[in-house]
């Protein structure tokens, strides 16, 4: 290991995520980083950097531009036995290989009752903040979470970059792993001795009694930012960053409704069919006499991603989410 | 530099659709000849469309026809005759008479479990058959030219390379039963899954034979697809990452003239075999009811991928003698008297006439493999029948190898949603 | 007209549908029916039945098998000014299309800031019940209503589907039509010159006081049997066929729900991350101090969709449904 | 028959890794020379190397070669001399001094449109710039070849087809501002959006030429892609459409050399232009920096289209001189020396050169197009500069043509919440 006596580091969530491919490389010859310019260029946020340098042509192979033939070729070679970490550019860019991953990957195992294996992770840099084209910005992953076979995670931090990355590529189901990409410059220590908990569990990032704030990947950061104004005017939020999508890890959210008694669900994703509904169908259910308000939702609108000069007014803000905290408790 | 088209050109605007119109107009004056291929087109054109025009009365005259397109590599004509082929004769060269009569065995026990599954979907024990009639000597040659080692990739159709690949032709049932969705152990004989999505197995025989080359072994993989398939973003995406990454790959497309109700001109205006060339990798044309064509073909193909030369593309020209699937009404949308012109060439009566000429059987062989097919016809029949329906809680199974606490709760509640109906049975 | 002098006609639903892309064929020269299998054949089961032969190679198209193809070819002929109604053979095979239609066909109108229209309707028989094979029992409306840009029916009966087609085939906006195939062989009374009612309404099919059944598509049929044995037993069950899911009506659920005070949606996809989720996140938003009960839901499970054999078992079953109304009123 | 690979072979198992070596083994012994596209793979190959390896101080030896390259359409030298070509030169015969001028015009303005937009962008007036650097000739030539009733595809990088469209240029800034995703009307102009799902526009113009076909209409439809979106299934799949249906469209591959980091090698192993033939339309690759190259073959296969002989691939071998787009860093992974051998072959300088040593252009045009660059460019700045953002309200517009209740409701709590702050600020 080339950090080897380092316990911890101070890292960018991009770097967290480049150290922990490197370590897989390192560690499991079977390993393998595929896609589009992952090689020379380290990819187009540089994730991949240094990689193919270090551990060559073929096993971080920068392949021809067609995001199916990425993956269904990276089925093909887990069944030969390697475990590829597959990057697809940006969010608006998988689908061409949608078919791939929900037809195949996802369904695969199953169809072999079990006697084959598909240790892939597609890595997916998603979310918008960034001011970037059309495409670039978007937040697919309710679109996975619905297709059973997948496994949907996302990282809020540097630490869970790298330890969530870690689990995702030893774990022998498909993962598709979404990268907070306007988080990807957000440095935290990383320590590289200490797992922080399991890939799909939750976890309480600040504590609180009034009303729980749910999110994950990029919304945390700015969930937690509302706790702190909100704390201000006296109010205590409870943030918890989900980080698996799916599975979602009800248990945790449950168990902080039953304290606070109000949830609002915060994500970039368009509301409508998003990861909120599913949280607040399954944790009215489960917490129907605990709630004292309605499970509110702060996602993205119905709407095509905007362009960016207008992506500010699309996406949840401190504001519209404070709003929802206020809505939540006039209840 | 321009390539010309190999293609009839046909104006625009003229009178009349101009879907379908491809084979007639193939003849048209100006169509360019500027190389073999142009004429390949023409030929085969020409040679479908007298299929469909002539009685069936005469194999001879067909057989002619047939032995005489040079594009289409053939080892014996459709009346059993073996045809000289230096570059392809080497592949062959081996084969032994037992051999020879194995090939035949193995097509006739194809054909008899083929018939048997039909059979069993009409009495309901099978939800749906795809019957590969017709395609015997294309899978039957393809799949006994791969090795052990090798690994095959098939669409919904491969009964005859499963049987190849000593895979039991009742694990093959399950999924036309409903019983399961494959489930069969692919890698105990290297013989994937049943894929249904047409044409994205060709990536994943891809991307296998990719981590062969990476091995360093020097296996092959072979990803069968149809004429159909040809047309599907996937295989074109299969052709390029094998060509790139020289995969030691053959894709085998049975080009059995139909998709369906669709006829191969719905997919290409040239001949199929002609797309491997703009990827860079050759393609052939073998006659797919010609097993020893076949055979010799696909080994050149295997060995090429073997030796690093990458993939090539096997076009079997053959013929769906039956409807697409027991689902299926081919009376609705293709003439009969096509059908009856492909059964002068059928591949079983063309090996069984070769054997029989060169005194290479016994007419003892041929009664002992009848009765060898009635008992394989039978075993299949009663181990379908025997075929249990699976637990309902079989259906949470397996959807991830590491589990899933949705999967865990929902399994949960469905076991005690079926508990109380027993307790208010059981009361 | 062909039925000129019949005002109404007793129809299969498949029939309904075939008889009503007749009348679209027949009153507007623009539109084209593409798709695998439709011409000769009149597609796997026979929707299209002898159209080509009265309409031509030129309006009643073959295609190539290459299903995003087809719809990104029906894109620049909508683009041309044509209207094209596209069969996809099965549900499961929309994934390779799925891009076109995610990152093109419903982006494209405001990409243009409504400077051209797309008028395109992709035709889905969905759903199981049939025995069918691998993919071809599939329920993947979820994945079509999250995104923006796109329309998504479902008829439940012969008149709604032959009008619902009229209504789908003469908007400007891209439809997803969802067609129940194993309702196919019902009939139902199909009045030809009566509109049953805008679109995108749902339609109280069942009136009740108890609770209120949500439905759409295949599962209304169903929910009719459940109120008809839950009457049985002294319960008076409101079944709404909600027709549309995307936009979904809210409001009838709302009007519904605030009488009977509680609800249970039933569909065949997976439950997680399913319609049911958006509509029990939005209507307990809506009906907070109405609801006596959580919102259930009744749906598939999250597993791929399982051979024939097991799919009785996989699918909303009149015991199912009962078992959520027993739940519900148990609140 | 076999179709012979024009690939180089090597060995699988061969010491070192596979990827990238193409270039360096194109010229191994054991590669087939079995056709003129084998030798043209491994001319192109060679070039390239050269080009990468020899100083750019002789532009003279470098011309020579590219001019000698038989594959490779050329109607003027990289030094500017006018070279024959029976096939091509009626396309171009017709052409004045003062269209000449005008072509030069055109590429010099888009390429001072082009250079304002990255300046433009460098002072953060935009948030991305894709620039056509390089690329003039392939789409001034190209462009210049349509009609106005033809149909144009662009991808992002168009600017100089838009231009010949008559685009406003600043109506292209829109979305590299971040203002709008696009947004002109594609039918004023009949040049589409700008598409950025990399190869998805090529099944629009496809369909669309259908519905030209449809229509009887004589027009013709051009759709522009990228070497790397040559990949892409979607791409593929417009050649089966476009040939099954002989759609009358020009397939336009502004062959740049990368698609980002990646070179051409990545994506195919033969030359591009060859994948038409296995589609059953002509391929050909043209010089993409000579301008009458471009125009005259674009303008025979729109003709082809126009007459009903269905579709066209045209590659423009040509280079991007520049980064990716402002994002990108090419020096991480492409050597300067690559980009100086190109800018030997630089398209403005080239016609520049033939129109002064042909006496078709005096100094003061080239004086006055200088002035006219200059307001150009101030125009373009100013016009940006001016851009307004859109109003918040805007990003529910126009996702339904026909409204959609849903988006009414989010545009109804939006404006309440906005105006929720109107009032406390106004308080
Ligand atoms: C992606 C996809 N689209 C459509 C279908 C439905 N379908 C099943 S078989 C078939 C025709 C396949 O034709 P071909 O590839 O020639 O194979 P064959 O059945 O003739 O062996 C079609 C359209 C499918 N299975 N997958
Ligand atoms: C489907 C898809 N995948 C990936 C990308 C990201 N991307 C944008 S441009 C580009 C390279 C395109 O190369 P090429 O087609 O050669 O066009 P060029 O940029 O050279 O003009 C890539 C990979 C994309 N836009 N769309
Ligand atoms: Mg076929
Ligand atoms: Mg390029």
């Amino acid at each position: 290991m080339t950090m080897a006596a380092e316990t911890s580091k101070n890292l960018a969530l991009a770097k967290a995520i480049n150290e922990s491919l490197r370590k897989a490389l390192e560690s499991d010859p079977k390993v393998l980083i595929m896609g589009e310019d992952v090689g020379k260029l380290g990819g187009v946020f540089r994730v991949t950097d240094g990689l193919q340098k270090d551990f060559g042509e073929e096993r971080v192979i920068d392949t021809p531009l067609a995001e199916s033939g990425i993956v269904g070729t990276a089925i093909g070679l887990a069944l030969r036995g390697y475990r590829p970490v597959v990057e697809i550019q940006f969010d608006g860019f998988v689908f061409p290989a949608y078919d791939q991953i929900v037809t195949q990957l996802a369904k695969m195992h199953a169809r072999a009752l079990g006697k084959i294996k598909l240790p892939i992770v597609i890595r997916i840099p998603y979310g918008g903040g960034i001011g970037a084209v059309e495409h670039h910005s978007e937040s697919p992953e309710a679109l996975f979470a619905h297709v059973a076979g997948l496994k949907v995670v996302s990282p809020s931090n540097a630490s869970d970059a790298y330890w969530m990355m870690q689990q995702a590529i030893q774990s022998d189901d498909p993962v598709i792993f979404f990268e907070p990409k306007r988080r990807y410059w957000d440095k935290a220590e990383v320590n590289f001795e200490a797992i922080p908990g399991p890939l799909h569990k939750a976890r309480v990032v600040r504590e609180g009694t009034d009303l729980t704030l749910a999110a994950y990947g990029p919304m945390v950061k700015l969930c937690l930012e509302v706790a702190g104004v909100a704390a201000e005017e006296g109010r205590s939020l409870e943030v918890l960053d989900l980080r698996s999508v799916s599975p979602l890890d009800f248990d945790s959210v449950q168990t902080s409704v039953e304290k606070t008694r109000r949830l609002v669900v915060v994500h970039e994703a368009p509301v409508f069919f998003g990861s909120g509904a599913e949280i607040a169908a399954r944790i009215t259910e489960r917490c129907f006499y605990h709630l004292e308000a309605p499970v509110l939702r702060v996602g993205g609108y119905h709407a095509p991603y905007p362009p960016a000069r207008l992506e500010e007014e699309y996406l949840p803000s401190l504001d519209r989410v404070l709003d929802a905290v206020d809505r939540s408790l006039a209840y | 530099m321009t390539v010309e088209s190999t293609a009839a050109r046909k104006p625009r605007r003229s009178a009349g659709s101009k879907t379908g119109t491809t084979r007639t107009t193939a003849q048209s004056a100006d169509a360019p000849a500027a190389d073999a291929s142009a004429t390949a087109a023409k030929r085969t054109t020409t040679k479908r469309a007298a299929a469909v025009k002539k009685p069936a009365a005469k194999p001879a005259t067909e057989t002619v026809t047939a032995g005489a397109d040079p594009d289409l590599v053939q080892l014996l004509t459709p009346a059993g005759e073996r045809v000289k082929n230096a570059a392809y004769d080497p592949y062959v060269a081996a084969l032994t008479p037992e051999d020879l009569r194995g090939l035949y065995r193995d097509m006739v026990l194809t054909r008899r479990f083929d018939a048997e599954a039909t059979a069993l979907q009409r009495q309901g024990e099978l939800g749906l058959w795809a019957s590969l009639l017709g395609q015997e000597a294309a899978q039957i040659g393809s799949g006994r030219a791969t090795r052990p080692d090798d690994y095959v990739f098939p669409t919904y159709r491969e009964h005859g390379v499963a049987w190849c690949r000593d895979v039991d032709p009742t694990n093959l049932l399950g999924m036309f039963r409903g019983v399961n969705n494959g489930g069969w152990d692919p890698n105990s004989n290297n013989f994937h899954l049943y894929t249904i999505v047409i044409g994205s197995q060709t990536l994943h025989a891809t991307g296998y034979a990719m981590g062969v080359a990476k091995d360093g072994a020097d296996s092959a993989v072979i990803a069968y697809f149809g004429d159909g398939a040809s047309s599907q973003g996937d295989v074109a995406e299969s052709f390029t990452f094998a060509s790139v990454y020289n995969a030691p790959v053959v894709f085998f497309c049975q080009n059995n003239q139909w998709a369906i109700s669709e006829p191969t001109e719905r997919q290409t205006r040239v001949p199929l075999y002609q797309r491997a060339q703009g990827y860079g990798f050759p393609g052939v044309r073998v006659d797919g009811n010609d097993v020893l064509a076949v055979l010799a073909v696909t080994k050149w193909a295997l060995e090429r991928a073997r030796s690093g030369e990458g993939p090539t593309l096997v076009e079997a020209f053959t013929y769906r003698m039956g409807d697409h699937t027991t689902s299926d009404d081919a009376s609705r949308y293709r003439h009969d008297d096509e059908r009856v012109a492909w059964e002068a060439k059928d591949p079983i009566a063309r090996l069984r006439a070769y054997l029989e000429s060169s005194n290479h059987a016994e007419e003892g062989f041929f009664a002992e493999l009848e009765a060898e097919s009635e008992s394989l016809g039978r075993r299949v029949r009663e181990a379908v029948r025997a075929m249990p329906d699976p637990d309902p809680l079989a259906m949470f199974e397996h959807t991830y190898a590491d589990g899933h606490a949705l999967v865990d709760e929902e399994r949960a509640q469905f076991a005690a949603y079926q508990a109380s109906f027993t307790d208010v049975e059981g009361a």
